[in-house]
């Protein structure tokens, strides 16, 4: 069967934020280069999208890079790469200012000034915010603006399923088109992943249905290590249920976390003072790993209210009045309403924490490059790093332009000085992965297992095993809930035997990457025996630097758990200290 | 010639293509309202065909005019007139209406709501029907 | 390579200014000249219309109106008439079009030189 | 607690089994909080594996799972069970569109439309980063805000009878957005963008049905774009007529 053969020079892999960010700097880096933009559904449907609350830079006279770096390497608990958040301080602003070049309707002061806001964990108002819809215009005015370069070619709606390498670089990328069910072969000299998160891995999350670790994975399987895996962000406000965002930014403009007795119970746990405007840093401008635990021994504490799925506290914006709802948060009053059937001017919003976001990710360096030759990394699924063992609201925003364009720009440079890929034994490989995806994942009426039913037991182990508070013995359950998960789901079943938008297939290939993804931050945060940040074991109460002010880097062991190293942290100019608030 | 920008396009002889049935104004009140709408000019055109033809014979003289006025008290042409002004006033409601959409005056910065712009549409339409209808009454 | 000049604002403009002038004006012309004076109620004020302001009112209420309704009648009706009762394709709604376009517009340039003729006499 | 139930009817097409759509029935269960594409998702996971279709946010912001419920456009997400009941859902793809399989509609036409207006900033002279950003007030924000929130769901396109008839109308989502673009205080393009929009398949294909902007689940008015953009056009040739030399 003959395969078809793309050839460019460089290769994006998902279409988001990191990604347009990636091509857009790519294009510009160099002419004549062609670029292939490759995702899994159309780029507006990525999920840079749901990001509301906003993009941190340092905008103003009374901010500093440094306060801006100090509160990122503060709230990362120390594991954050230092040199990687001086790059990304610096080249914030400007990248800021250039969305704004290209469109995105920053909200503004009335002298038409970029207008900054208040945000969890950083010491001054510097999240710059398109209302509550940050993420949607940031992604529409990329995309948008990506239509401009002609040397930006879309690949819509294919389902990148392998990396191919050779001789120890990257040469391409297998694609499932949905349309036809059939793999092509896209070659080029440097591939970008820019896939997002995994945080589909768990039961109660933000994130949406797409974010399945596919990127993560691909890099995982082609031998690159998977860094900082087992720190996994709580947001403290998620809908109970849906996990749908009540972005941070509504305790930015004043919102209050209390508890079923009408508490402010943050100032139970060294926040206060509770005072009637936010103050930075304290109270509900904690940041979100802290504001997470205090909702768990709130619950402990059995100061929750009970619902239909399971506890939750109220975060009021009553006080702060319509005009101000309608104006800063106005995604938040039309969630609220819509799916909870409540009014936040007149009703407090009932919330829980929810898995957000992974600090870990595909191991690069700061120009995005991973161990892989010609293969780079950006944005939730690479891992720099800046966000430590918790990242701080409205970086991660920051981090997709800054090191998008840092990895479009180097891969670009690569690209430039490479030959053309050879592609004699291409189509070879191409029939190889059409019968892998053909045998294993079409028409599979032998099999017992519905992918379906394992995606709801790795969820619900991942959130007993590796949850907000952690255990020896919980862990390795579902580090072996993994293992036998892994086993089972090569009897899986599918029905669908037709090419044409399979997604029956598609979510199987997804599950297959999910559950890679999984064991990597399972085993990852086994192997840790401290807490920091995000990682918080009761067994291990303590931070504990002398061992473990270390990244892990978890790589993959055919037929076992990934084997998991550790190196050290980066630091330029701040010596750990105590992480208070 | 422009470059193509999306590699990947569906089949098109793979799709299945719907077609806009034949009645399809009645599948939604709002379409059949629409078509009303636009049904509404046969209505005023015709009628104004007919005026211009009476305006005709009115500069002739108004024997000429006496000579064709009898045919319009016919009952025919009454029920047509009939039918004609109730479309026409449908004309100019739903007119309005569009109008508001189109304009969106602001005084300082208030911005006029739309149900006052269809208001004061509907205000001048008065005074405008009621200048002409001076004309006949009081001349 | 120059564009062919565009007409569709041209017919457009017409379209609206008939259109409100339409809304306006033509009801109470319908109820006076349709009904109240053939029912008797009132009587046609004949000598008025040698007043030439009133000779422009009228030319000017009966074109516009008259390139209003045109415009809807080519639009909406024919477009859709067509395409839906004999299915055809776009091309040969193209193909059609064109005369049916010169001959609604053409219908109320005619009706309108008549109105300005038949009052500039 | 007794199991409740609500029955959805969906539409089917899978080109390699299928002459033409059929509408296959689920019995799902019935919960007060669930939304269609929940329901959609429990027959996927429990029910039926081979059925297809588009979602991803589930909150009403990515714009991928736009479908007919009902006979209306609607964002499944956020199409509640409870305002359906007692009766039974009919799901079908979203209408005017060609149908690739089951409920996904093939959108590639649109994605053409959508750069062929340009959707971009355009300036005769770029300001360098290095000098900061283009002063915008909030009101020069509010002028063009309301049209920057299409999600690109295209409910518009569904419930537009011209797009129906005339498939290459560049239509309400396209226009509204090179509306947005013209309106921003930053952009000196209108004119590039008014080439293609004002052109055949342009605006003037729009004959005001106005239902584009009643199903818009981000109440953007994209019908009023495309009115405004004719009156625009309308006394821009009017003013060229009468003062010639104010044309460029």
């Amino acid at each position: 069967m003959k395969h078809e053969i793309f050839e460019h020079d460089i290769i994006i892999v998902g279409a988001g934020g990191a990604g347009l960010r990636a091509a857009i700097a790519a294009a510009e880096h160099a002419e004549h280069l062609s670029i292939a933009l490759i995702s899994k559904v159309y780029p507006m449907r990525s999920h840079t999208v749901s990001a509301e609350g906003g993009a941190a830079g340092v905008m103003r006279d009374n901010d500093s890079e440094d306060t801006h770096a100090k509160d990122t390497i503060f709230g990362s608990d120390f594991l954050a790469d230092q040199d990687a958040v001086e790059i990304l301080v610096r080249e914030a602003p400007g990248e800021l200012i250039q969305l704004e070049h290209w469109g995105c309707p920053w909200s503004r002061d009335p002298d038409g000034r970029i207008s900054v806001r208040p945000f969890g964990g950083m010491t001054v108002n510097r999240t710059v915010f398109a209302a509550d819809k940050t993420g949607f215009h940031m992604l529409h005015a990329l995309f948008q603006t990506s239509l401009k370069y002609d040397a930006i070619v879309r690949y819509d709606e294919c389902f990148v399923t392998s990396l191919l390498t050779d001789d120890g670089r990257v040469r391409g990328v297998t694609n499932l088109n949905l349309y036809t069910g059939k793999v092509q072969i896209v070659m080029a000299k440097s591939v970008i992943i820019c896939t997002g998160g995994g945080g589909r891995a768990f039961p109660f999350t933000t994130n949406a249905a797409i974010k399945t670790g596919d990127g993560m994975a691909l890099a995982y399987r082609a031998g690159v290590g998977l860094k900082d895996m087992e720190f996994v962000q709580y947001h403290p406000t998620g809908l109970p249920g849906t996990g749908i965002l009540i972005t941070e930014a509504s305790r930015g403009e004043g919102g209050w976390l209390i508890n079923k007795h009408g508490h402010r119970y943050l100032q139970d746990y060294g926040l206060g003072p509770a005072t009637d405007t936010p103050t930075h840093r304290k109270m509900e401008l904690g940041p979100r790993d802290i504001l997470s635990r205090c909702h768990m021994q709130e619950h402990q504490k059995g100061n929750t209210f009970e619902g239909p799925y399971g506890h939750y506290l109220h975060l009021d914006l009553r006080h702060l009045g319509e005009e101000l709802i309608d104006s800063k948060l106005p995604f938040v009053r039309e969630l609220t309403r819509n799916y909870v059937g409540i009014d936040p001017v007149v009703d407090p919003i009932p919330v829980r924490p929810v898995v957000h976001y992974m600090m870990g990710g595909i191991h690069t360096d700061t120009d995005g490059k991973t161990s892989l030759e010609g293969l780079y990394a950006a944005g939730e699924c690479a891992c720099v790093s800046i966000n430590g063992a918790n990242r701080l609201g409205s970086n991660s925003l920051t981090e997709l332009l800054v090191f998008g364009a840092r990895a479009g720009r180097s891969a670009a440079e690569f690209a430039l000085n490479q030959p053309s890929p050879l592609k004699s034994p291409i189509d070879l490989l191409a029939g190889d992965e059409q019968k892998r995806l053909d045998d294993n994942f079409l028409k599979k009426e032998g099999g017992t297992e519905k992918v379906a039913g394992l995606r709801q037991e790795m969820q619900i182990a991942m959130e007993d095993g590796v949850g907000i508070y952690r255990n020896e013995g919980d862990m390795r359950k579902t580090c072996d809930t993994l293992q036998s998960l892994r086993e089972r789901f090569a009897n899986i079943r599918i029905e669908d035997d037709t090419s044409i938008f399979n997604t029956e297939r598609t979510v199987a290939l997804e599950l297959d990457f999910t559950l890679d993804v999984a064991e990597t931050i399972a085993n990852s945060a086994l192997q840790r025996t401290e807490s920091r940040g995000s990682h918080n074991r009761i067994d291990y109460p303590e931070r504990d630097d002398e061992n473990y002010l270390k990244h892990s880097l978890a790589f993959r062991a055919p037929g076992g758990p990934p084997k998991i190293e550790h190196f050290p942290v980066t630091i330029t100019r701040w010596e750990p200290e105590e992480r208070k608030y | 010639m422009e470059k193509e920008m999306i590699v990947n396009r569906p089949d098109n002889s793979k799709m299945y293509h719907p077609h806009m049935p034949t009645a399809w104004w009645f599948r939604k009140w709002s379409y059949f309202l629409f078509m009303l709408r636009e049904l509404t000019s046969v209505f005023i055109a015709v009628f104004l065909v007919v005026y211009l033809f009476q305006i005709y014979h009115i500069t002739q003289g108004a024997d000429a005019y006496w000579e064709i006025a009898g045919q319009f008290r016919s009952g025919g042409w009454i029920a047509f007139h009939g039918v004609a002004l109730i479309f026409a006033i449908y004309h100019s409601l739903s007119w309005f209406k569009t109008a508001a959409v189109i304009l969106t005056p602001r005084v300082g910065g208030w911005m006029v709501p739309p149900w006052m712009v269809v208001a004061l549409h509907i205000a001048a339409w008065l005074a405008a029907s009621a200048a002409v209808l001076m004309l006949y009454v009081l001349i | 390579m120059k564009k062919p000049i565009s007409f569709a604002p041209l017919w457009w403009g017409l379209f609206a200014g008939g259109g409100m002038a339409a809304a306006m004006l033509v009801p109470i012309h319908i109820a006076l000249t349709g009904l109240a004076v053939p029912l008797g109620w009132l009587e046609e004020p004949l000598w008025l219309y040698q007043h030439w302001l009133v000779k422009v009112y009228l030319a000017g209420l009966i074109s516009l109106s008259l390139f209003h309704c045109a415009h809807r009648i080519y639009h909406p009706l024919f477009h859709f008439a067509h395409r839906v009762y004999f299915s055809l394709p776009s091309f040969a709604l193209r193909l059609i079009g064109r005369p049916v376009a010169i001959l609604v517009y053409g219908g109320a340039m005619v009706g309108a030189a008549s109105a300005i003729w038949i009052m500039t006499r | 607690m007794s199991e409740e139930t609500i029955t959805l009817n969906v539409t089917r097409y899978r080109h390699e089994k299928d002459r033409a759509p059929f509408i296959q029935s689920y019995q799902v269960p019935y919960r007060e909080d669930w939304v269609v594409l929940d329901a959609l998702n429990h027959i996927k996971d429990e029910l039926d594996g081979t059925l297809s279709y588009r979602w991803s946010c589930r909150m009403g912001v990515c714009g991928s799972c736009g479908m007919m419920v009902n006979g209306e456009p609607k964002l499944t997400c956020s199409a509640f069970l409870r305002d359906y009941r007692p009766g039974e859902i009919r799901v079908e793809p979203l209408e005017n569109f060609p149908v690739i399989r089951d409920l996904v509609i093939d959108m590639s036409g649109f994605m053409d439309k959508l750069t062929s207006v340009q959707p971009w900033i355009i300036r005769e002279k770029e300001k360098p980063v290095s000098e900061g950003e283009y002063l915008q007030t909030p009101d020069q924000l509010d002028a063009y805000q309301q049209y920057s929130q299409c999600i690109n769901c295209l409910l518009c396109y569904s419930a537009c009878p011209i797009f129906g008839l005339e498939t290459d109308f560049i239509g309400p989502a396209a226009i509204a957005l090179a509306y947005r673009y013209n309106l921003d205080s930053r952009d000196e393009g209108s004119h590039r963008r008014n080439d293609v929009i004002t052109d055949v398949n342009g605006v003037w294909e729009c004959t005001f049905v106005g239902e584009c902007s009643v199903v818009c689940p981000k109440h953007v008015d994209p019908a009023a774009a495309i009115q405004k953009l004719k009156v625009e056009t309308v006394s821009g040739m009017v003013r060229g007529f009468l003062m010639p030399w104010s044309r460029k």
